[in-house]
């Protein structure tokens, strides 16, 4: 059972949070442009690496705070957490 | 009554009170702090059970939580408990057991034909088989499922309570053995938060069994009783008794299983639970689980009276029982020989000592061969005989390569067999936490190797095996995890230990058996009978991955888990393949560590706790005014209200006209309310919902669709304008926690420059729906702040005052078509506002209406409902609701996806409405709708029916669907084929009723 | 039943109706913890997990921009126009939700074991000291925590009142033997 | 092959059983075949047995890094049932629900395929329309589908708490009664049975590494064994479908996460039927051990490690003991998990790929064992034919960019 690091409010158990995912998709606020491949790409290709794996999470049942998470999806060991907005590069090392 | 297998004197039993209790019927008598095994033992009991699949009788293998054989039903109706291993059963007063899997009576069991046939249906037998005529399978499987199956569930729900209890601890020790309590004195000294479990009635582990043990000079068991006390006076020590660490999970987190009143049987307290499941989070751990002796493999070895010698130990010594009275020992090490000693000292005649290996030098061997005990070297076990209970074994002297015997075997009579094989490590829990095994050749064990999760192994777990090292490595293990944990501590002395020495025993894997292998029944799995044979036949199949033998043989998958026995079959594996074990490798061990009740893990969550009920604050009106209720998510909200006489038809029927033609007042309180506030609160909603959000004047409410990105309507609902820079949104009942979150992710990490906030209001107001030509009435009867005028208060538009002398918010919408109020109070003062609602309206005869008649009446206007009318797949468009979708914004939620080819093809399903030829017929919610309806199917499917309705205003049914390309088919005739009919449907705009709407102005 | 209250293991009451208000602000910013320490005579407490007692409210950290704000009822009212007032030309929120959430004081010497039984948090007097506050689950109720000199006290969302009730209840049932 | 029957098991009891041959070869990998499939799980064995049988493709080599059927096929809750709501899956899942019906016999390999009806249960109005907007769809495809009122379910299976006072009373339930559950293992070896028999060559403890691709088309695979060659490469790896695709550059609509399952110990019978509930979210059947096998529910995290967290096992089992009150005391015997590869709209993916010569099965979530043989048998012909199977045309990678989706979410089913 998974124990997260909330970048907030420290460990708490995997029920208190929503996964939400791969990590830095990019929205692209002008969709137009983008062809039907491009948007199917957003919408639904996803990286689902064995391995390091940048994902998003809610705090739900906390302090309802997005944050991202760097975890490998093998042994689910979480390497880092880092809060929206802040770069994976940074935390990783 | 009589104990006839007591010995006179020793054991930790309580002699001076009996308690009695019965197994398959038979009323029999023991001691407290006997098991239920010890205390058949001593009443003469060793046939206690059957096989799974052959029947074969079965006795008491082992003393401890392994068993594989010894399994009971116990307890009766609502209570009974099957499976349940009688080495584990604490005694009390009236118990009741029973024996399992025979029919009609233990001793003569009709199932025992299948040991007959036992060379017809080796392992695997039945995949070869069963297969003519092609369902003859369900005939076949009938009587396969009676004979398997072992005991019985129930009758009946459970009568007791289970409880929870999170915890988090510094340091938590499995296991309460010599180097679990070393491992927690240690930790809980330096004053580290330790939790100590144990599975057994007392903590102590195998020193409870071994009267030859001293500490400190003084027997072992007194050492135990010091540490026991010593942690029990710590107020930072949790000791477990009777509980289980059943599952090592991730990032140190465990399960335990207590065993609160089980020992109690029914003199258990009423308040108390029977079992309480222990969730901890622990920063170290140490497993301290101990080892499980290993069973010799060898002919007919599954017999009554044939038991692992160290548990005979434990019958000896801990319980003062005499499991027979000539005893055999089969062993490949020196330990037997210790078995041996205690058997003569205790007066069980020895007939014999078998030892596989050439030669037996060590100290026991000599003290044996002092005691005039009679050794066999260089010998095995070939078979056995006795029906119910061994009688003799059959030996033969082992050729040098240890694979065959030499010359011709021969018979010693005995009624006991205790064999001894070694130790293997208990090793489940390590390897559910992830831990690697290492394997050690000279003794064939597999030990712990590198481990994942910050924990240590510390004793016989670890493959150490005599009590001084144990409790060395339990020190050490306790200092240094309350260390890393935080907390400074000093190594604690050594204890000074005297113990005969047994060193490790060289692996014995397969006692050449006197019959042929086939033939032989040398079990391996005793539970679910595996012989050698049947591993050896899988491997010649090909299935030679041990997880395959094992699924192919069903070896080491009963309620024990192949705890005595995986070892050997995995040797006997690698011996056929001719590779290292290793290199063969384990199944992998999953939890539980021994099976874990249901009722446990369920906790109290079930019954009225299961869910829980929300209720809206004017819900006791509702159910004092006998209204019938209706689940939607969590929610409870009244269905309809039937008047004394009234079925739910008239009921709704009642409450849909007066909602059209008088007032109606619904309680609405469920919606979803977010209050969004800041400088961009306007430019958030522009961006979430599909319409334009700027230029909403203040005090003005707008409809709303919000979307998925993949374009398909998620949510809708009505938002008003409260200020410049605030607002309140609606969602709809099942959705809003979904929308806030969504809402939330945007905030937080698409667009972080938007300043605005979101608080969720939805449980601050009571939200009541008055609604009909008199609602404007009856609003201006209890307002004197609010001008209720046409003009003064138009549609769509939101007045703050007071009703019924109570602030409100008083929003004019209508989701019936009708004039129309939603009035929005503080919720402890919702069932007030309703309660002078209804008398202000009794001049109108105000009828409350519930969720029926609100979709009737929405149903009637054509108006959807999301997760009704929509399932997740249709889009604005196709619900003909392009007009709320902006064509100018650069922006908003799922805009990209309308534009894919498949969002813009044609022949998408699109909302119309139904009208059924005969106008009493109403449609079923859910029925299709065909073109032409076919004599038989498949027929091609246009749609289905999505709301279905009989309209008393328009007096006569109507429905909603959403057909394929259906605004094309306005005005055409369709079926909708049911089982016993086809009704035809004409097809029309999904708007029945005022199609103007002209009414919501009163 | 016991007689005094020391022996009482646990008792659990519904608190009495108070004024609670969700703020949202960035504590960041120092104009608006200037602008809501002189309403609430005590700064903002910006450490997560923690709360901070004024003249006329409480204030418990529900998350690094919110905060739940506990007053009398009488004083509900002139709290948030006061804190309106003085937020009023920078970017905050001040909700009433007094009728939103619920309130239960749980005390004895087994409230911490009675709560444990379906709240995940450790609550451990080293671990959750007095004024510590989450925000977190108590079996499947959303709860917002908060341990006082005197009790735990726990808010739940109205709607959720009788179930947190019907549960606390039950789980104490072991201590009433 | 030698056939399986009474008479054979009676002949080599004779014989000590001593006579029996390998179920299926283990030859070492050639240096190049006419087509490989990645992945030795049901739907790869069955597809490699189709391209032998129905397409005449022999020279076929099934590549499996671990054991035969060790992955999903091995750890699922084997729920066959073809009632799906919309056409295009009622399809599928009929095909194969019609070969099952064959299959012990087709193979010479008892699957114990155990027609005892899956029953489908509704616990509120939003429940009771979406089961019947499914029945009436299931009526109407010609797939058998009865609708059980509440007294109904309780004859059918007496053993589900019927109070109408409980927190989500049965209001009703559908039933097919051509659904049942099978014996996962055993369809895994009957498949590699009969596809060796056919010349198919199964290949274990061999994982695939890399693919090799020329000029936009593979050519072959790396493996832990060496390089295999061969024009037609067919993707059937479950959990690891994103990486095997990584492999040849391609990104998929999938993520993978855990699923778990648990058993009781075993019971005499009492559980004759299949019960399933999306609203309290329980499934449990008794298998032919006597155990109590139930589904838990899904990770909501992408995660490769075969286990998830005990909190979804707990949800279970309050679920559980709530529906069925005399399970309470019976114990919990193991507990795994598996990695299923989910799609966004919880139908599968059966398809060409950008690069020739290279297919891909997966997406089946939760819930493709049952599909097990009639996927193999389309997916061979899409990759004989090099064109889908009109049966699996609607399943392909492209529905993602056109948005034409196969959405089994909304329809009130649990997808097992
Ligand atoms: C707990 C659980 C319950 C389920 N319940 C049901 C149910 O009741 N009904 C139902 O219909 N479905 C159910 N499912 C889903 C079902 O099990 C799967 O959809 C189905 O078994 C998939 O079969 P497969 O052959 O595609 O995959 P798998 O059996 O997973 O086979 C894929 C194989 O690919 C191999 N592989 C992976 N990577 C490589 C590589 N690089 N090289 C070589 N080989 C590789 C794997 O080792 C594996 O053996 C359940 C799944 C789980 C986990
Ligand atoms: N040759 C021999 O006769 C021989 C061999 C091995 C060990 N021993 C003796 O046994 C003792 C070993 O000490 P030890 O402490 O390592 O082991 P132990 O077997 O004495 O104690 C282990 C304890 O762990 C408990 N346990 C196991 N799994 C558990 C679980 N999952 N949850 C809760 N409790 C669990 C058991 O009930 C037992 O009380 C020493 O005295 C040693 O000399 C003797
Ligand atoms: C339908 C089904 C029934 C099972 N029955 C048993 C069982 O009776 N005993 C057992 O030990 N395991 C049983 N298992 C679980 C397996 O032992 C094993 O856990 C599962 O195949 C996953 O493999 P793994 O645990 O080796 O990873 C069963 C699995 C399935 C899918
Ligand atoms: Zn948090």
């Amino acid at each position: 059972m998974l124990t997260i690091p909330c970048p907030w409010c420290g460990e708490r158990d995997v029920h208190e949070f929503r996964s939400g995912g791969e990590a830095h998709l990019k929205r692209e606020s002008r969709t137009d442009n983008l062809s039907d491949a491009e948007w199917a790409d957003f919408l639904f290709l996803r990286a689902n690496p064995k391995g390091e794996h940048a994902e998003r999470w809610y705090h739900v049942h906390g302090c309802r705070r997005w944050f991202n998470a760097v975890r490998n999806t093998h042994t689910d060991t979480i390497l880092a957490v880092y809060k929206p907005g802040e770069a994976k590069s940074e935390v990783s090392q | 009554m009589s104990q006839s297998h007591r010995l006179p004197a020793g054991g930790r039993i309580d002699r001076s009170r009996s308690l009695s209790f019965t197994f398959d019927g038979t009323r029999y008598s023991g001691h407290p702090g006997d098991t239920l095994a010890s205390a058949l033992i001593a009443n003469g009991v060793h046939l206690v059970g059957r096989s799974f699949k052959y029947h074969r009788p079965r006795g008491i293998l082992t003393a401890g939580s392994e068993e594989p054989n010894a399994l009971i039903q116990l307890g009766l109706g609502n209570r009974t408990e099957p499976n349940i291993r009688a080495t584990q059963i604490e005694l009390y007063d009236g118990l009741t057991a029973a024996s399992q899997n025979r029919f009609p009576s233990l001793e003569f069991d009709l199932g025992a034909v299948n040991d007959t046939l036992s060379p017809l249906i080796p392992a695997g037998f039945y995949y070869k088989t069963f297969m003519w005529p092609q369902r003859g399978w369900m005939t076949y499987e009938r009587a396969i499922r009676r004979m398997a199956g072992l005991g019985r569930a129930p009758d009946g729900p459970d009568p007791d309570r289970y409880e929870y209890r999170h915890a988090h601890c510094d340091v938590l020790v499995a296991g309460g053995g010599a180097a679990g309590l070393a491992a927690a004195l240690a930790a809980g000294r330096a004053g580290a938060r330790v939790i100590i479990a144990d599975e057994q009635a007392e903590m102590g582990g195998w020193l409870l069994s071994e009267g030859d043990t001293e500490i400190s000079a003084k027997p072992a068991v007194d050492w135990v009783e010091k540490a026991v006390t010593e942690l029990a006076g710590m107020e930072n020590v949790t000791l477990l008794r009777r509980t289980t660490a059943f599952g090592y999970y991730d990032h140190n987190w465990l399960g335990l299983a207590e065993r609160v009143t089980d020992h109690l049987g029914p003199y258990a307290a009423d308040h108390l639970p029977r079992q309480r499941l222990w969730q901890v989070r622990a920063k170290q751990v140490v497993l301290a689980t101990g080892a499980i002796e290993r069973p010799l493999v060898f002919g007919q070895n599954d017999r009554p009276g044939i038991m692992l010698a160290a548990s005979l130990r434990s019958y000896i010594s801990r319980y003062g029982a005499r499991p027979g009275k000539a005893l055999v020992v089969f062993t490949n090490n020196d330990s037997g020989y210790r078995t041996a000693l205690a058997a003569h000292h205790a007066g069980i005649g020895v007939a014999a000592i078998i030892d596989s290996r050439a030669e037996a030098s060590g100290p026991l061997p000599q003290s044996a061969r002092a005691a005039g005990l009679r050794i066999y070297e260089g010998h095995a076990i070939i078979a056995t005989t006795g029906r119910l209970r061994v009688d003799s074994v059959r030996l033969g002297r082992l050729a040098a390569s240890g694979d065959r015997i030499e010359g011709a075997g021969f018979g010693i009579p005995c009624d006991l067999v205790a064999m001894s094989g070694g130790w293997n490590p208990n090793v489940s829990l390590f390897s559910q936490s992830r831990g690697k095994l290492d394997f050690r050749a000279e003794d064939g064990v597999f030990v712990p190797g590198q481990s994942f999760q910050p924990l240590r192994s510390a004793g016989a777990c670890n493959g150490v095996l005599s009590t001084a090292d144990c409790l060395a490595e339990g020190f050490a293990a306790g200092a240094e995890a309350a260390r890393e944990a935080g907390f400074a501590n000093r190594k604690p002395a050594a204890l000074k230990v005297t113990e005969p020495d047994c060193p490790a025993a060289a692996p014995f894997w397969l006692a050449p058996p006197e019959k042929p292998l086939a033939r032989a029944k040398c079990f391996v799995d005793f539970q679910n009978d595996v012989t050698a044979a049947d591993l050896k036949l899988a491997v010649r199949e090909g299935f030679q991955s041990v997880e395959h033998v094992k699924r192919y043989t069903t070896t080491g998958m009963g309620t024990d888990q192949g705890r005595t026995s995986n070892v050997n079959a995995l040797a006997i594996v690698s011996a056929t393949l001719g590779m290292e074990m290793p290199a063969v490798g384990t199944t992998t061990f999953r939890p539980p560590y021994t099976p874990t009740s249901f009722g446990a893990i369920a906790g109290r969550n079930i019954g009225a706790l299961f869910d829980p009920v929300r209720r809206t604050p004017i819900h006791e009106w509702h159910a004092a005014h006998g209204a019938k209720f209706e689940n939607v998510g969590q929610w409870v909200r009244a269905w309809y209200y039937p008047k004394p006489g009234e079925d739910m038809h008239a009921a709704v029927n009642r409450e849909v006209k007066a909602a059209r033609t008088g007032v109606g007042i619904l309680d609405a309180s469920t919606l979803g309310k977010i209050m969004v506030k800041g400088p961009d609160a306007a430019e958030f909603l522009n961006r979430v919902y599909t319409n334009s959000w700027l230029k909403l004047g203040i005090g003005k409410a707008r409809y709303g669709l919000m979307l998925g990105e993949d374009g398909m309507v998620r949510d809708d609902g009505v938002t008003v304008r409260l200020g410049e820079d605030r607002f309140l949104m609606s969602t709809t009942t099942g959705n809003a926690a979904t929308v806030m979150t969504s809402l939330e992710d945007y905030l937080q990490t698409e667009w972080p420059e938007l300043k605005v906030y979101l608080t969720s209001v939805t449980e601050q107001y009571a939200t009541i729906t008055i609604n009909g030509p008199k609602s404007r009435e009856l609003l201006a009867a209890l307002t004197d702040d609010i001008d209720t005028g046409n003009e003064a208060f138009p549609h769509m538009s939101l007045r703050e005052g007071t009703v019924a002398g109570v602030p409100a918010r008083v929003i004019r919408i209508s989701f019936t078509g009708e004039l129309s109020f939603e009035i929005n109070v503080r919720a402890s003062q919702g069932k007030a506002v309703w309660e002078a609602l209804i008398e202000a309206g009794a001049p109108f005869d105000i009828t409350p209406y519930g969720t029926e008649a609100m979709h009737v009446l929405r149903a009637e206007k054509g108006f959807i409902i999301v997760g009704q009318e929509t399932d997740g797949s249709m889009t604005p468009d196709d619900l003909g609701m392009g007009w709320a979708v902006s064509k100018v914004k650069p922006d908003f939620v799922g805009k990209r996806s309308l534009t894919r080819s498949d969002t813009v093809r044609e022949g998408r399903k699109q909302l119309v409405g139904l009208l059924t030829e005969d106008p009493k017929e109403v449609l079923e919610e859910g029925a299709h709708v065909v073109q032409v309806a076919l004599q038989q199917p498949p027929m091609a499917m246009l749609g289905h029916v999505t709301s279905s309705y009989y309209s008393p205003n328009l007096e006569r049914s109507i429905a909603l669907a959403v057909l394929k390309g259906g605004r094309a088919l306005i005005g055409k005739t369709l079926s909708v084929p049911m089982p016993d009919k086809v009704i035809k449907v004409t097809v029309t705009e999904p708007v029945f009723f005022d199609p103007k709407g002209e009414r919501a102005n009163g | 039943m016991a007689d005094t209250m020391q022996d009482i293991p646990v008792a659990i009451a519904a608190l009495p109706e108070n004024g609670k208000l969700i703020l949202r602000a960035d504590a960041q910013n120092a104009d608006i913890r200037a602008a809501i320490a002189g309403v609430l005579t005590a700064p903002l407490p910006v450490e997560p997990l923690t709360s901070m007692a004024g003249d006329k409210a409480t204030a418990l950290w529900l998350g690094p921009d919110e905060w739940l704000l506990l007053c009398a009822e009488a004083d509900r009212a002139g709290l948030q126009q006061a804190l309106e007032a003085n937020l009023a030309d920078l970017h905050a929120s001040v909700v009433d939700v007094s009728d939103a959430y619920s309130g239960f004081a749980v005390t004895g010497p087994k409230a911490a074991e009675l709560l444990s039984k379906g709240c995940a948090i450790d609550l451990h007097p080293v671990a959750f000291a007095e004024g510590k506050v989450v925000r977190s689950l108590l079996a499947k109720a959303d709860i917002t925590l908060l341990r006082t000199a005197a009790d735990f006290q726990l808010y739940v969302l109205r709607s959720f009142a009788a179930y947190t009730r019907l549960w606390l209840d039950d789980a104490a049932r072991e201590y009433r033997g | 092959m030698r056939r399986y029957s009474i008479l054979a098991l009676a002949r080599n009891a004779l014989g000590y059983h001593e006579g029996w041959e390998r179920a299926w070869r283990a030859p070492e990998p050639k240096p190049e075949y006419d087509a490989i499939i990645v992945g030795g799980g049901g739907h790869g064995l069955a597809t490699a047995y189709y391209l032998a049988k129905e397409h005449g493709i022999t020279n076929v080599a099934v590549l499996e890094k671990g054991w035969l059927g060790g992955g999903n096929t091995g750890r699922n809750t084997t729920i066959v049932r073809s009632n799906y709501l919309w056409d295009e899956s009622a399809a599928l899942y009929e095909h194969s629900l019609k070969i099952w019906e064959g299959l012990s016999q087709e193979l010479n390999y008892n699957v114990m395929f155990s027609q005892r009806g899956v029953m489908n249960l509704a616990h509120n109005l939003h429940d009771l329309r979406e089961l019947k907007r499914r029945a009436h769809a299931n009526r109407l495809n010609g797939i058998d589908c009865d609708f059980l009122s509440r007294e109904q379910v309780g004859e059918y299976c007496p053993l589900i708490n019927l109070s109408p006072d409980i927190r989500h009373p049965v209001l009703g339930a559908t039933l097919q009664r051509r659904g049942g559950v099978a014996r996962h293992d055993a369809v895994a070896w009957g498949f590699a049975r009969a596809a060796d028999a056919r010349g198919v060559d199964i290949i274990q403890n061999c994982e695939v590494t890399g693919i090799l691709r020329e000029g936009g088309r593979v050519t072959g695979v790396e493996t832990s064994r060496g390089t295999i060659r061969a024009k037609k490469i067919g993707l059937v790896t479950a959990g690891h479908s994103s990486v095997l695709a990584g492999m040849a550059g391609i990104r998929l609509p999938v993520e993978s996460h855990p699923l778990q399952a648990l058993v009781s110990e075993p019971v005499k019978p009492i559980l004759d039927t299949v019960v399933m509930s999306n609203t309290v979210h329980a499934y449990v059947s008794q298998s032919d051990k006597g155990e109590m096998v139930i589904g838990a529910g899904i990770d909501p995290y992408v995660s490769y490690s075969q286990r998830g967290g005990f909190n979804v096992v707990q949800d279970t089992l309050h679920a559980i003991v709530e529906m069925f009150p005399m399970f309470s005391r019976l114990r919990m015997l193991r507990q795994w998990g598996g990695i299923v590869d989910t799609c966004p709209d919880a139908s599968p993916i059966l398809s060409k790929t950008p690069i020739e010569g290279l297919y891909i099965n997966c997406g089946w979530g939760t819930g493709g064992f049952k599909a097990t043989p009639g996927s193999g048998h389309v997916f061979a012909h899409t990759i004989a034919r090099d064109e889908p199977h009109p049966l699996n045309a609607p399943f392909s990678l492209e529905r993602f960019t056109t948005g034409r989706l196969v959405d089994e979410h909304g329809a009130a089913a649990v997808a097992h």
